[in-house]
């Protein structure tokens, strides 16, 4: 079976064949898994090269913490991706950018209105987290066509906070 | 000695002082909040209290329950650690009222250091060197006129203020309107008041800061330097003791200086003098830390000296063991504060639980850590979560320590400081002892250095799946064997080898 | 200095010496037996090779399996721990044919040291005072001649002996054949080898020993005592350093003697002189140990000399960085051997599976281990499986500070040796210091002392039992409360208070 | 609901009411358990002193592990010991002591025949285990009735040794 894995954006092939030896892009890898004791932790023995993994399972594959370093990591195999293949991906909505709350926080200050032109990095919100205050700045250029929060409101995290039209 | 003693924290730093209590023999009292009911610090310490909903200014910060706690467990002491009520008049106030000991200075002598102009002022007349700047509450057209004076670039500081709270760093008369304003904005949150003043930019500048040991007989001594250059909006991220910069001419010029700001102001206890240094030497007073700082085991393992309990001794009024003359340094020391922020996401703060945790250990390597498995690591407090100390012979072997024992911390779960840590470790910069408070603004951290082993991660991820569709397949149709037959193909490969 | 190293070894030494080697830059590469796959080492090394089943004899042991891995593997040199293969002087030959270095002494300094009888030869004309006794290879006739020669009571050793192995007290004629008997099975058992001879034996006695570092440029210096006498049937239990009854000048001269010992016999590397200590102040070579010890951690908390480190340097042909005038002896250090023991079974061994750890740390403390939640703790090997060292200004702050650790270290699943080191640091003997090797034919374990809480284990059982029931009643009824009611009842209680 | 809780051999009652009071010999307490995290993890807070649990269930009961020491506790609740009442004790077999393997290892040696008469202490089998030498010795006078080993076998934990005769 052919495994398809995403690594920060860089896809590779691994093939696990059925009589057990496995292949990274074609080339042969010497591999040995083993589980320790829980359920979310391996050791990696690749070419006797040795690896600690702890693996938590997310959406469409694993956040894998190896050698002090975390990975977001998508897997498929060939019979999903047959599957898929056909499918087009759905649209994502054009021109529209959404400000989210990288963290939960209060909304300390709104520094644009609707309507305003606004440069890459040019602050939009101050949110406080933790007693600081952080900038909440634009991700690109554009004009601001909502605002969907105002000071003293308290946000989850993730929340919609500004949307910008990078078209206009 | 005290018999019972109540911690009036949590976190790491309330492990840390339970276990100087029991190991003298001081039975220990802890409180906790809603979330905390099952941390590390009430499981280890001999008795606990409830006092409080989650938020801090619901429970670490409610004087009157830590006061009525204190006196139904029958406490004859309490220690603050660090944060919280810990620089608190008011609440060295209540425990003296209470007739507890409050284990730290007098709320004269908090009080004193804690409005830092006042402080200044005080400082100034005992002939301590402070750097240039205006008195507090000052307004945006005196500040434009100050700065303009002392010359740009300048510091807006809070005059309530401490751990960079209400501080903005200003370059150009444009910015200074903008940063007055956040920072009144912010002094006002975390402190109630919002006066600020202005301080010329000592720069490029150290942080070097003196530990400070006074008991209630009139000795006081210091403990030598810690280096704390290493900060990101003036928090600080990793420190030494002791530092490249200083010679033991300079440290023993700095540790009378020291001495001399804590005899000002009467100070009794723990306490750390925090100075600029510059790179001609000079050195100017910046504040004074009237408690237990967060990176005092640095100092504890180049002296030897365990400070917290000497915090004990000195509170239960002992004298101090020993004369300026036998405190001798050795070695090389330096602490990382490990924190749930993501160094490649702005360090955001994030929460979580821990779902794997493996702490380093073995020689040289101390952890203060309140964390456990499947602890819950929430928004409500500081995102310190734990702090990794090593010692080495010299700075060199402490570096390639702190490498090895950083790649053996394993926190799984949450997004942690640990790979900017390590990325500081191999900076030549910082190798080279190269270090100023801007340190962090020309380090670049490197998320392709950091992913140095993607294609592992890619291997390891099919195997897993693969691995886990054969234990769910195994669960409908139990097999033979439950060896994987990959297994016994590497085993083969070893053997024709 | 060695690009790569192996380790032939397992447990916590084989992670010890994996830290040091990072600490150094030198890439590890672990081997392991079936059972040992998962274990630390395996995870912490570089590099990993599987060398055979777990019985000792079929993958640690076998030196054929080793030199293959470590030629496969590419590596410069093969530390060996101590046990299995570190005194076997046909390794230390395996490696030098094969063009590896190996990490310890000369095959031809092991072999010297090894015969324990040999050994007592050379020291005597080396000038070392050696303990009365008879030749190696004695019949059960000329052994009951000696011993009345001697005077009882004698020991009988083994020739190849070491680690208690073969070993037994006599205090009577009539108890001499059948210890003989024993000792022999236990000696070809355990070295393939039955010869044994008699000592007299020295009691009451200390067991104290001196450790040495030796470079190949003929520089040879001594790291100070450590005092061993905790022994239970010639296995030590507790270590500290420095000694109780030894003082500067102790010391100096028992380092000497040591040192002259090392060169008696052109020797290389750490290594380890063990004399007894009658209470007059005489001091008897016993053995000297060809390795790394167990206990060397005590050496290194009061020299800060990290031994391990000063192996490889040594082994790679660097001079010592030390003259003898130059080490200092700052504190003390003790440590407490953890093992998978039932104490009050008679330290039966026993195995399972760890389903609940958490490691104590904090101030002075250094623990090796080679413990994870989940692991088996088989019989295949040594029941040790973790040390814990502690460091204090003063004796009475390291006593105080292991009791304290002890308290925390908590090991689920299996039966420790903790509640013994808990009760002998309580005791008054060791706390007033006075020991002697059969300082534990005196010392009784308190079964009811051992168990303080037993109306808290009742009442948490009852709680559990509850919570289970309640549990088990919940999924099959969902309810609308996670928390118990008892758990408000008791937050009522404390507000009432 | 009462339980019956014994430790060590002495047995405590405990007895936890509906409305969350509870009650040890009829004495009220104030207890707070709180499960930590894994399954076998509490931390009990009793009358405010604070102790953590670590708890394995056994058969009748758990094996409790709290400040460093282990206890074997077995609980039965009033339900149970009702049901219980009535029925008599299985007769253990008279006279007979079975002397058995404390630890898996390898008899090294028989030390006693059949018939033979041995005191209390004497050593009865020499069983090596983790490289050393174990006398097992016999916990109290009798006569051997039957010894079941014989050198050079391994046995497991708990298998029979040697029985003894102790009405002889």
């Amino acid at each position: 079976m052919k495994y398809y894995v995403t690594v920060d954006g860089k896809e590779y092939e691994v093939d696990i064949r059925d009589d057990g030896r496995v292949f990274l892009g074609g080339e042969p890898l010497d591999v040995d898994l083993a589980r320790v004791a829980q359920e979310n932790l391996y050791s990696l023995l690749l070419d006797h090269r040795s690896f600690e993994i702890a693996v938590e399972e997310v959406r469409g594959g694993y956040r894998i913490l190896l050698g002090g370093e975390l990975y977001e990591v998508q897997v498929t195999d060939e019979r999903r991706r047959r599957l898929m293949q056909g499918r087009s991906k759905p649209a994502a909505p054009h021109g529209e950018t959404r400000v989210t709350a990288p963290i939960p926080g209060l909304i300390v200050k709104v520094e644009v209105t609707v309507g305003e032109e606004v440069a890459a990095n040019q602050p939009l919100v101050i949110l406080e987290a933790m007693k600081m205050e952080n900038e909440i700045r634009a991700p690109q250029r554009g004009v601001v066509r909502a605002v969907l929060v105002e000071p003293g409101q308290s946000v989850d995290q993730g929340a919609i906070l500004v949307i910008l039209d990078d078209t206009v | 000695m005290f018999k019972k003693v109540l911690i009036a924290n949590r976190g790491e730093i309330a492990v840390r002082i339970v276990r100087a209590c029991q190991e003298r023999g001081i039975r220990t009292v802890a409180v906790y909040s809603e979330v905390d009911r099952t941390a590390l610090h009430v499981r280890y310490a001999d008795e606990a209290y409830p006092i409080g909903p989650a938020p801090a200014s619901e429970s670490y910060l409610r004087i009157d329950r830590i006061i009525e706690v204190a006196k139904a467990a029958g406490v004859d002491a309490i220690h603050p650690g660090y944060g919280f009520l810990a620089e608190n008049p008011a609440f060295a106030q209540a425990c003296r009222d209470a007739g507890i000991t409050f284990i730290g200075p007098s709320p004269e002598a908090i009080r004193a250091m804690g409005d830092k102009v006042q402080a200044r002022k005080t400082m100034m007349a005992a002939g301590v060197p402070v750097v240039p700047g205006t008195e507090e509450g000052i307004d945006d057209e005196e500040a434009l006129a100050a700065a303009e004076a002392l010359g740009y670039p300048v510091l807006v500081k809070a005059a309530a203020g401490g751990g960079g709270k209400g501080m903005r760093t200003v370059y150009t008369p444009e910015e200074l309107p903008r940063a007055l304003q956040a920072a009144r904005r912010e002094a006002r949150a975390a402190f109630g008041d919002d006066r600020i003043y202005l301080e010329k930019l000592i720069d490029p500048a150290r942080h070097v800061e003196i530990q400070i040991l006074a008991d209630s007989h009139g000795n006081v001594i210091h403990l030598g330097e810690r280096e704390c250059s290493i900060q990101r909006r003036h928090q600080k991220l990793i420190e030494e003791a002791p530092s490249t910069a200083v010679d033991e001419d300079l440290r023993r010029r700095m540790g009378e200086v020291a001495v001399r700001a804590a005899r000002a102001v009467g100070y009794t206890n723990a306490g750390t003098v925090e100075f600029l240094l510059d790179p001609e030497g000079n050195f100017y007073f910046l504040e004074m830390n009237t408690r237990l700082q967060v990176e005092h085991p640095v100092t504890e393992m180049v002296t030897g000296v365990d400070i917290v309990k000497e915090q004990l001794a000195i509170a239960a009024g002992r004298r101090l063991r020993w004369r300026q003359e036998d405190i001798r340094w050795q070695g090389w020391a330096i602490e990382c504060r490990i924190t749930a922020e993501d160094p490649f996401n702005n360090f955001l703060p994030n929460s979580g639980k821990i779902t794997y945790l493996q702490e380093p250990t073995g020689p040289g390597v101390r952890v203060e850590s309140s964390l456990y498995e499947g602890m819950e690591v929430t928004l409500h407090y500081d995102p310190m979560i734990a702090k990794l100390i090593v010692w080495g012979e010299t700075r060199a072997e402490a570096i390639l320590r702190m490498r090895r024992a950083l790649e053996e911390y394993r926190i799984g779960g949450i997004k942690t400081s640990i790979p900017f840590h390590i990325q500081v470790m191999n900076s030549t910069h910082f190798i080279a002892g190269r270090l100023h408070t801007r340190f962090l603004d020309n380090f670049t951290l490197n998320a392709a250095d950091q992913a140095r082993h993607p294609h592992v991660a890619a291997v390891a991820a099919a195997l897993i799946a693969r691995e886990r569709e054969r234990r769910a397949a195994a669960r409908l149709q139990p097999q033979k064997s439950p060896q994987s037959p990959w297994r016994w193909a590497a085993r083969l490969e070893a053997l024709r080898r």
